[in-house]
């Protein structure tokens, strides 16, 4: 029950410009189970994360390189992605 | 179906030759190509940067090319999306679509940009003449246009 | 604004990079290029015939690129019709619009399309490996997609 | 009222190779006032206009190098063309 999952977070356009990083290796709590409660753990972690999550939902989330819901379980995931909404094209 | 990121520019006509070489059966083929525009809401804009999620972008430019090919009665597509700095009046995407008619090389075309647009993970940050940046925000239009597609057959 | 009637190939880049020469307000440039088919109705086909009414096709064909500029904000386009003998796997015709967004590319080139198949004086003959030949015969489904565009706005 | 109307009178395509001829000039009777009058004397002119023209229906008309139809008058055009429906692009 105490084991923690580590994983890869990466950051990308002005998340990763508001963070100050690309990407990061993390351990989570068990207690972050979906991809809300992380967003909620992110915001937590400093005043970067605050500025950069102040607004979970405009944030989209891939999972292993796919867009995922805030519902979704992280389960065992081994990068998560955080970004604007796209504008490629 | 072939799907390509890369900084280097393209060449429309011989991405359309490289698609039909050797076949007797494509008798339409469509083409868009974006382009940096300068006159980005009123302000001087100097360079458009565009960064990507590598890995990815790939996966899912694929899909939706992948989509395409399972909707209308396509023989060859191809999409090539420029990444890093582009100048105004530079090339961004392209897309080729290539099949027996034209109605099926339009709508495929017009789909795959609709959901790259939406979905596949690039973002574009505006560099202005008075030194300024700022990311480009997504558009209301480009979602409205994705959901079409979900709303029809797109036959 | 031009249309040309030629006998000579094309280049769709060559094209494109003509028309957005100096420009720094096209964000969209949609290009359609029809091909001969070899598989026409079962039969080896080996070569296309297109012949046309010198004088009104032009005339005809600036017609419908004015009538596309009316619909939609069109910065630039350009219709390439050739005409003679055609083998199998040539370029027909090359429509291209330029446009600050996508749609209006897309649209108009499609409408462009639609209606030189049906108005513009031009027809096309085949020619068999078995040294036969016939008039293609005009298809309603042309019609039927040229009066799509007197029902809606098409905007 | 006895005065006639030269004119050229062009085909294309299978009209073309029907009537055996690209153009010619012809003079119309006064009595022949519409496009539908002029394509009925053309199918009395003899075997090959009758094949060509066998029906008048499927026949597309230009005056001076603009589509037409049927009851529109001649006038005083100076040259009409008859083709079937195009087929380009």
């Amino acid at each position: 029950m105490a084991e923690t999952n580590t994983i890869t977070l990466r950051y990308f356009a002005w998340v990763r410009e508001k963070t100050g990083r690309a990407e990061e290796r993390v351990s989570l709590s068990p207690s972050v189970q979906t991809v809300a409660e992380l967003l909620a753990w992110l915001k937590s972690r400093g005043p970067e994360y605050a500025d950069a999550f102040a607004r979970p939902g405009v944030i989209r989330v891939a999972i292993d390189q796919r867009h995922v819901k805030p519902d979704t379980a992280i389960a065992d995931a081994r990068e998560i992605a955080f970004f604007p909404p796209v504008t490629g094209g | 179906m072939t799907v390509s990121v890369q900084t280097e520019d393209f060449n429309a006509a011989a991405e359309i030759a490289a698609l039909i070489a050797g076949r007797t059966d494509v008798g339409a083929v469509v083409t868009f190509t974006g382009v940096v525009r300068g006159d980005n809401g009123g302000r001087d804009l100097v360079a458009m940067t565009l960064e990507h999620y590598p890995g990815m972008t790939n996966a899912e430019l694929e899909a939706i090319e992948a989509e395409s090919h399972a909707r209308w009665p396509l023989q060859a597509s191809r999409i090539i999306h420029r990444v890093g700095e582009l100048p105004v009046g530079a090339n961004i995407v392209l897309v080729v679509t290539c099949s027996p008619h034209r109605h099926a090389a339009f709508q495929a075309a017009e789909f795959l940009m609709d959901y790259l647009k939406t979905q596949a993970p690039f973002w574009k940050k505006e560099t202005f003449a008075d030194g300024t940046s700022r990311w480009v925000d997504a558009s209301d239009g480009d979602d409205a246009a994705r959901l079409r597609w979900t709303q029809t057959s797109g036959a």
